[in-house]
């Protein structure tokens, strides 16, 4: 156990530390492309820790579930967090069938997330939390199919080998299915973290939206919790795409991370770039859109099966 | 403990005997365990019919339907479980139409008996073909003996049918959601936690009997359990009444054990002695689990239809304030039931996911495609659970009573209509919790649950002996670690959880300080007159998923339509209607019906015709017979 | 003098077909006194030559029963029950006679195969008493009032006693067990005449509201 | 001694015109079905010698059904005890017709001469048909009728039957059971091939057999619950035994499939027909006629089957008995409480008549055959022959008419068990007799579905020997 204590604190601070900076540089990007300065690169730093001094107010009709909800999400991401591998660098926590985990424990925030927005009675949250229902069914499909396909690829269910030491591989024969992979994920990941096309985290019209409508009871403390740990969740997803995406494999440890950084702004710019050229998707338009990822991975696997 | 003879005793037709193995044994801890939790439950839950209804009766019943369960798990002798079968079906029978005066509780009873009974006809032919075939009527004599595979499919299907009705598979389920809502609640709870599983354990035992079966009964297993586990999942979200959706759940579970059984059969005929093990293991685990929490949820919504006298999702809500015991275990259950990780569901389907992934990575092609086929089904399975479970969770126990319930304790619409959070005064007055006969049952159960989450080993033993016992190998030979390593790390990992949990908590503590949190109304974006009716009701949190299955849930649509410019008040209300009930069964019963009226207003109203039939039998005979 | 017994054979089964084709009780009730008459006489053919006292007593018997008693208790039931006369019989009477012609055959058909054994008797006997039968039954098939299906019954029963003298000789318990099948025939009818007093008061006390009980509905 | 046994019923019978109270002929009926029950117990440790040159013997065939016979008549008897405390009626023709019931159907039970056999039961034809028209109402007169019509005409064929079956016992010049038996081979096999119909037709109209089964929901839906017993327990039975008698020739010719291929469309028939008209039926003692013609046909279709069919053929017979004193006497006593045993009048019996209403479910039950009644068992062995001689589809067809039956009885007892009680026409306190008489037949009968005794196993065997399959 002692063993492990190292790397897990090694990982858990990078995703901590880093995971806000992403969500700056998306702001930043949207900025550019509409031609702003825009906000600092670290203004996510700011905004929670400005929400970390902040009381919390509560509504009335709450209950201790609407307390415990921020909590327990900011948990899940932090336990998610030791079991993502960054490229090249093995999860401190890593076991065959770690990916039903990890899956898992999302559901399990999902679940207070959407009981802390049905907790405050108020109809909108309500809106917010039917969609996010709808929508993870239909992603968490998705991202089932992507896993079958990886691990069919790698012969393997721990997201360490699948997805970190041994994708590079499987990019020499099957660069289709891994590609179509990588497609899907990307639309999942944008699904998951409420980003444009599926949801614009930017606005507070609450009608549109589904992530930003359901916190939009919590403050303060909670708030920042919720914040952190959407901005965690955003830094784990693409950690994982960013590793399937890489298929280099210097041996040198230093440069490896380099890489992987790299890849992850790169692919945070990639975001910017999508929600700045992309308007929000009609409701039932982003149900196609999951849809579709659903069926790429499919396509995935067919060509997986086929190849093998 | 490969098998215990439990004894024997001669009877006009041979002899029965019992014996205990690893099989019967696991299905034993669950009887012992619900039965005794839900009965203690009953206290609590029939004292207000004291006095005015034969509760002896109910009891004695009870016991009966007790001892007939331990009896079809420890027979060794087809004449015997058949013989307890028809008495637990009777059993549960009266215990179910306890309130014969409602009329639809009649016709649930009438209905299981029904298909109970017709199953059990089925039953009998398949056992008399298998004793035919092993010129026997105890079960060990029969697995000695082999079967040819033509016999061995027929016998399959046939099981197929006479248990899949009482385990509730698809398209066989319809009693289910009648009988399960209009039993007394701890009823419905022994129901769904044990009696449907005894379908489960008859299949189970046809499997073992069955050491050869062609490749093809697996896939159709676990087809099976794709099936019924999503429909079921799907007609729950569509349901508005609370112990009517937990029904069409106990389907959705029954879909996931069978679905590790058919991985289990897979994995026995192609030889992945991994894969089965893990299939049936995982299988009897959730068997065990299912009946843990489906038996807590259960008694959950008895406590809340006690106090409400409605199992309406919505016209309940906040009743975490008026039942705030009850709320947190119902939680417990919801998140077992939903396979979250720390919970016991989760542990079981860990288990099936895994052999599933097995599967695809040792099965041939076909195989691959099924496993893949599982995996996904069970994915969106847990997806859909989870979402109908915040849907049941939010509607009944967050946000505001919806409407005042005669005799409740909740704010009549007026009050609910007021703003102010705080709870009114109708409300404060009487906000007591359940009695503790029904309270701790529920207690025991949930500690269960959370104690199977966190040290699975206790039974995994068990059930994996089980598994490698349905399976014909030896558990020695399966590199079990495979499987119990990660398991150990999943469990490794919820502790770091919990104190991650712990931790946070903490540090809020350490940022809010003492200073109590001012107490707001709900942000309604500026809007003024809300009332508790605008919230989100189960109909609507469903909605988008059920529209976008309308057509596999027969979606029906009643009103909604907005007409002229100052609309009046109009009214929107959806209901999902189960197929096989609508397309199968209903017409055909009702064409029975028919052809037999038809037939009998036509009866023969001259005693000439009673001649004439006669007679021509008579000349029937004579033509044929004397040729 | 077996001539004599083919003839009352074909006889017996034409004046079963001619009930069958009747429709006036009054009609049929006669020509069922005619046919009972005429098997009557069968015992005494039988042993032409030398007529033994049983012979006598058998035949006298069976006039008396058949041919007078039970023609005029039926006459008397009729008279009593105001009843009308014309029957409608639920199949047409030409159909029923094709169907009677049928039935014949059938009789023929099947007793090809069949000989009596021992003394040898006319080889009509029993497709004859077959055909009587048969025709009997149809009759009780056919009509819809209850004292004909009697008179049906009363022809089945009179096939059956000319099987029943055809054995005479070879079997003399069935002899008294045809007479007991009279007797019970005599219960039979009496039975029914009461009925349909019984019937006739019930209907006055106005408890029956539906179709006449003759109608047996 | 079987002499006795006849003559003291017949005896009885004329007795019970003197002019005398009506409970006193009750008594007197359950004395004298007492001393014939005794001597008929007495038969199970002593048999009885053949009398009257042979024209009168006891097999164990006869035994069963002639203690069945003692059975039903005893239990009748205690129950009229209840019945009469509660009806204003004159009994003395009933009373009388069942003795005299009593007689001749012990007659049919013991007679070894076919034409006896016949006469025997000719004569239980006489004196049943009164019982059914007790209630005095054109209805019951109709159903009288409709009985005496069919049963009338199955009489007459099944005569000449037995004149056919002189005829083909030519040489052995006789009736009597055992020298045809005996004399086997000499019989002309064409004749007895054309007996065999007509006995069977005959006999069927008498058993209430399907395409001759129109007369039992009428007789039955007026006859009394008791007079239900003894036509559904013992008069069919007693057809049955003559058709026993057949089989017993038959398969002693060679005759067996010829006359197997009849039972078993015959019995398939009578599981069909009853299936399909009790989905539709409102009367109670209607649909429990038709069970009684759905046992009927389980009765055949076991003989048909032979080997351990008609094992359970020979002990459903017994368990069919048990199972009709249940339903009819509950019937009964529903009918007498409430005035009517239409399921629109009659609901929630067990909350105004727990007891009643309890006895009703047994009926259900030991009537539909289900554990722990013998009735399970003996339905089961049945099927299980059919699946012995590889009649797999025939297994299939039986199974399913079973589940339809059970449908249309459970929806019927159902309907009148629970609901919201009915007020009824009597007080609301139960008879000790009636219940008593119904439980005892209930207990018997799972007593029967869960230990079998060994001298019945042993005559049961040695009745299966004797018709030789």
């Amino acid at each position: 156990m002692l063993s492990m204590t190292f790397p897990v604190l090694i990982h858990g601070a990078m995703v901590c530390l880093l995971s806000p900076f992403f969500l700056g540089v998306i702001a930043k990007v949207k900025a550019f492309f509409s031609g702003k300065v825009g906000p600092s690169i670290l203004q996510p730093y700011f905004d929670l820790a400005k929400l970390f001094r902040k009381k919390c107010v509560y509504s009335g009709t709450a209950t201790w579930i609407f307390r415990a909800a921020p909590v327990v999400i900011l948990a899940v991401m932090l336990v998610l967090s030791l079991m993502v591998p960054f490229g090249r660098f093995k999860a401190p926590v890593q076991f065959s069938g770690d990916i039903l985990l990890a899956v898992s424990l999302l559901a399990l925030s999902r679940f207070f997330m959407i009981l802390a927005a049905l907790d405050t009675g108020s109809s909108f949250e309500g809106m917010g939390a039917s969609r996010e229902a709808f929508f993870s069914c239909l992603s968490e499909l998705a991202l089932f199919m992507n896993f079958i396909t990886l691990a069919l690829l790698t012969k393997s269910i721990s997201l360490s080998q699948m997805i970190g030491a041994d994708i590079p591989m499987s990019w020499e024969g099957l660069e289709p299915a891994v590609f179509l992979v990588v497609a899907s994920f990307f639309i999942v990941l944008l699904a998951e973290n409420c980003r444009i096309p599926v949801d614009d985290p930017e606005t507070h019209l609450e009608l549109t939206m589904i992530h930003e409508v359901m916190i939009l009871d919590h403050s303060g403390v909670d708030l920042a919790y919720m914040l952190y740990a959407a901005a965690m969740k955003l830094f784990i997803f693409s950690g994982i795409l960013v590793s399937i995406i890489i298929p280099v494999r210097t041996g040198d440890p230093v440069m490896d991370m380099a890489i992987f950084l790299g890849g992850m702004t790169g692919l945070s710019v990639l975001v910017g770039i999508v929600e700045s050229s992309m308007a929000r998707l009609r409701l039932n338009r982003v149900r196609l859109l999951l849809l579709v990822s659903f069926a790429l991975a499919f396509f995935g696997l067919i060509v997986t099966l086929w190849r093998a | 403990m490969e098998k215990i003879l439990l004894g024997s005793w001669a009877v006009p037709f041979g002899e029965f005997s019992f014996k205990l193995d690893p099989l019967s044994l696991v299905f034993l801890i669950a009887i012992t365990t619900l039965i005794l939790c839900a009965g203690v439950y009953g206290f609590g839950y029939m004292r207000p019919y004291r006095g005015k209804k034969p509760l002896g009766m109910h009891a004695f019943f009870y016991l009966i339907l007790a001892l007939a369960l331990v009896l079809i798990v420890t027979a060794n002798n087809v004449i015997l479980f058949l013989g307890a079968w028809e008495v637990m079906t009777l059993s549960t029978f009266f215990l179910i139409i306890f309130n014969d005066e409602k009329s639809p509780v009649r016709k649930a009873g009438f209905i299981y008996l029904i298909a109970s009974h017709c199953a059990t006809f089925f039953l009998f032919l398949m056992f008399f073909l298998m004793a035919h075939a092993a010129g026997s009527m105890d079960f060990d004599v029969m697995a000695r003996s082999d079967f040819s595979p033509a016999l061995a499919g027929t016998i399959f299907l046939l099981s197929l049918i006479g248990f899949g009705v009482k385990a509730g598979f698809l398209p066989t389920h319809i009693w289910l959601p009648y009988a399960h809502p209009e039993a007394p609640s701890h009823i419905s709870a022994v129901l769904s936690g044990i009696v449907i599983k005894m379908g489960i354990y008859g299949i189970c035992r046809v499997l073992w009997i069955m050491r050869v079966l062609p490749n093809w009964c697996g896939y159709v297993l676990l087809m099976i359990g794709v099936l019924s586990g999503i429909m079921g999942v799907l007609y729950a979200l569509g349901q508005h009444e609370l112990k009517k959706l937990l029904a069409y759940h106990s389907i959705e579970n029954i879909g996931i054990i069978a679905l590790g059984l058919g991985a289990g059969l897979l994995g026995r005929s192609h030889q992945v002695p991994f894969l089965a093990v893990l299939g049936f293991g995982g299988g009897l685990l959730h068997v065990l689990n299912h009946a843990l929490f489906k038996g807590l949820l259960f008694l959950g919504a008895g406590s809340v239809i006690q106090k409400t006298h409605s199992g309406e999702m919505d016209h309940l809500g906040g009743l975490a304030k008026t039942l705030p015991v009850t709320s947190v275990l119902f939680m417990v259950g919801a998140l077992s039931i939903c396979g979250l990780p720390l919970f016991n569901g989760f542990i079981g389907e860990f288990i099936i996911y895994f052999g599933l992934f097995q599967g695809l990575l040792g099965l041939p092609l076909h195989g691959v495609i099924f496993c893949s086929l599982g995996i996904l089904s069970l994915a969106l399975m847990g997806a859909l659970a989870l979402a109908c479970f915040s849907k049941v969770y939010g509607t009944i126990f967050l946000g505001k009573p919806r409407t005042g319930l005669k005799g409740s304790s909740h704010a009549s619409l007026k009050e609910a209509g007021d703003l102010s959070g705080k709870s009114t005064a109708q409300e404060s007055a009487c906000r007591e919790e359940t009695s503790k006969w029904m309270l701790i049952p529920m207690m025991v159960l949930a500690g269960l649950c959370v104690w199977i989450g966190l040290v699975p080993r206790t039974v995994t033993g068990f059930t994996f002996f089980g598994g490698a016992y349905l399976a014909h190998v030896d558990l020695s030979t399966i590199p079990l670690e495979q499987v119990l390593m990660p398991l150990t790390m999943v469990i490794r990992m919820a502790f770091l959880f919990l104190a991650l949990i712990l931790g946070l908590i903490m540090i809020r503590r350490l940022l809010l300080g003492k200073a109590p949190m001012p107490i707001r109304e709900t942000w309604s974006c500026g809007f003024a007159q809300v009332s508790s009716r605008f919230q989100y009701t189960s109909a609507s949190f469903a909605r988008l998923i059920v529209e976008l299955m309308k057509n596999a849930l027969l979606l029906r649509r009643h009103g909604g339509q907005v007409a002229g410019v100052f609309p009046g008040k109009t009214q929107l209300s959806s209901s999902v209607h189960d197929a096989s009930e609508e397309m199968i069964f209903g017409p055909g019963l009702a064409f029975l019906n028919d052809f037999s009226k038809k037939l009998g207003h036509s009866r023969i109203r001259y005693t000439q015709i009673y001649l004439m039939y006669i007679l021509l039998f008579l000349i029937f005979l004579l033509v044929w017979k004397l040729k | 003098m077996t001539s004599w017994i083919d003839v009352s054979c074909i006889l017996a089964v034409f004046l079963a077909l001619t009930i069958l084709a009747t429709n006036r009780i009054v009609g049929m009730i006669k020509i069922f006194a005619l046919q009972s008459f005429l098997l009557s006489l069968v015992p005494l053919f039988l042993h032409a030559d030398a007529i033994s006292g049983r012979d006598i007593l058998l035949s006298g018997g069976t006039m008396v029963l058949k041919a007078v008693l039970v023609p005029t208790i039926l006459f008397w039931a009729i008279r009593h029950i105001s009843m009308r006369s014309e029957i409608k019989p639920i199949i047409g009477l030409g159909t029923s006679i094709l169907c009677g012609a049928a039935l014949i055959a059938v009789a023929f058909w099947v007793s090809l195969s069949l000989r009596l054994p021992g003394k040898l008797l006319s080889s009509l006997v029993l497709p004859c008493s077959l055909a009587t039968m048969l025709l009997g039954f149809m009759t009780m098939v056919t009509r819809t009032r209850a004292i004909t299906q009697v008179l049906g019954y009363l022809v089945i029963e009179n096939g059956i006693f000319l099987f029943a003298i055809s054995l005479y000789d070879a079997m003399p318990v069935l002899i008294e067990m045809g007479i007991l099948l009279d007797i019970f025939v005599a219960v039979f009818i009496m039975a029914i005449v009461l009925n349909h007093i019984n019937e006739e008061f019930e209907r006055t006390r106005g408890s029956a509201s539906r179709a006449k009980w003759g109608e047996s509905s | 001694m079987l002499v006795l046994l006849i003559v003291i019923p017949f005896l009885g019978a004329l007795a019970v015109w003197l002019p005398v109270r009506v409970m006193f002929r009750v008594w007197f009926l359950c004395a004298v079905s007492f001393i014939h029950a005794t001597i008929v117990a007495s038969f199970w440790w002593q048999r009885p010698v053949p009398e009257l040159q042979g024209y009168l013997a006891l097999d164990p065939l006869g035994l069963i059904l002639l203690s069945v016979i003692s059975l039903l008549f005893l239990s009748v008897s205690v129950f009229m005890i209840g019945y009469f405390q509660h009806e204003h009626r004159g009994n003395r023709i009933l009373t009388a017709c069942i003795l005299a019931l009593l007689s001749m159907m012990t007659l049919v039970s013991v007679s070894y001469h076919m034409g006896l056999l016949w006469v025997a039961i000719e004569t239980t034809t006489l004196f049943s048909a009164p019982l059914i028209s007790f209630h005095r109402n054109w209805r019951s007169l109709e159903a009288t009728w409709k009985y005496l019509l069919v049963c009338s005409v199955g009489i007459a064929l099944a005569l000449m039957g037995t004149f056919f079956l002189a005829i083909a016992a030519h040489d052995v010049h006789t009736l009597l059971l055992p020298a045809i038996l005996s004399g086997a081979s000499s019989l002309s096999v064409n004749w007895l091939k054309l007996s065999v119909i007509f006995l069977f037709v005959g006999y069927g109209c008498k058993m209430g057999l399907a395409p001759m089964h129109s007369w039992k929901p009428e007789a039955y839906g007026q006859a009394t619950g008791m007079v239900g017993v003894l036509m559904a327990g013992g008069l069919t039975q007693c057809a049955f035994l003559a058709l026993i008698r057949v089989s017993q020739i038959c398969y002693k010719t060679g005759l067996s499939g010829f006359y197997a291929s009849i039972l078993i469309i015959t019995g398939i028939l009578s599981l069909v027909v009853p299936a399909v008209f009790l989905l539709s039926e409102k009367s109670i003692k209607r649909s429990f006629a038709f069970s009684s013609v759905e046992h009927m046909g389980l009765l055949v279709l076991g003989l048909g089957l032979g080997g351990v069919g008609i094992f359970g053929a020979l002990f459903h017979m017994i368990n069919n008995a048990l199972a009709k004193v249940v339903m009819f006497l509950t019937a009964g006593s529903v009918a007498q409480k409430y005035g009517s045993s239409r399921a629109m009048e009659v609901r929630g019996v067990i909350h105004i008549y727990p007891v009643t209403g309890i006895f009703l479910l047994v009926a259900l039950l030991a009537g539909t055959g289900m554990f722990p009644f013998a009735t399970f068992h003996s339905e089961l062995l049945i099927i299980n022959a059919a699946i012995l001689s590889k009649h797999y589809a025939l297994a299939g067809i039986t199974i399913l008419c079973l589940a339809v039956i059970f449908i249309g009885i459970a929806r019927l007892v159902l309907e009148f068990v629970y609901g919201k009680p009915t007020e009824p026409v009597l007080a609301k306190k139960e008879n000790f007799f009636m219940n008593i008489t119904i439980a005892a037949a209930a207990v018997a009968l799972m007593g029967l579905g869960l230990w079998m005794p060994a001298p019945l196993s042993q005559v049961l065997h040695e009745a299966v020997a004797l018709i030789g399959a």
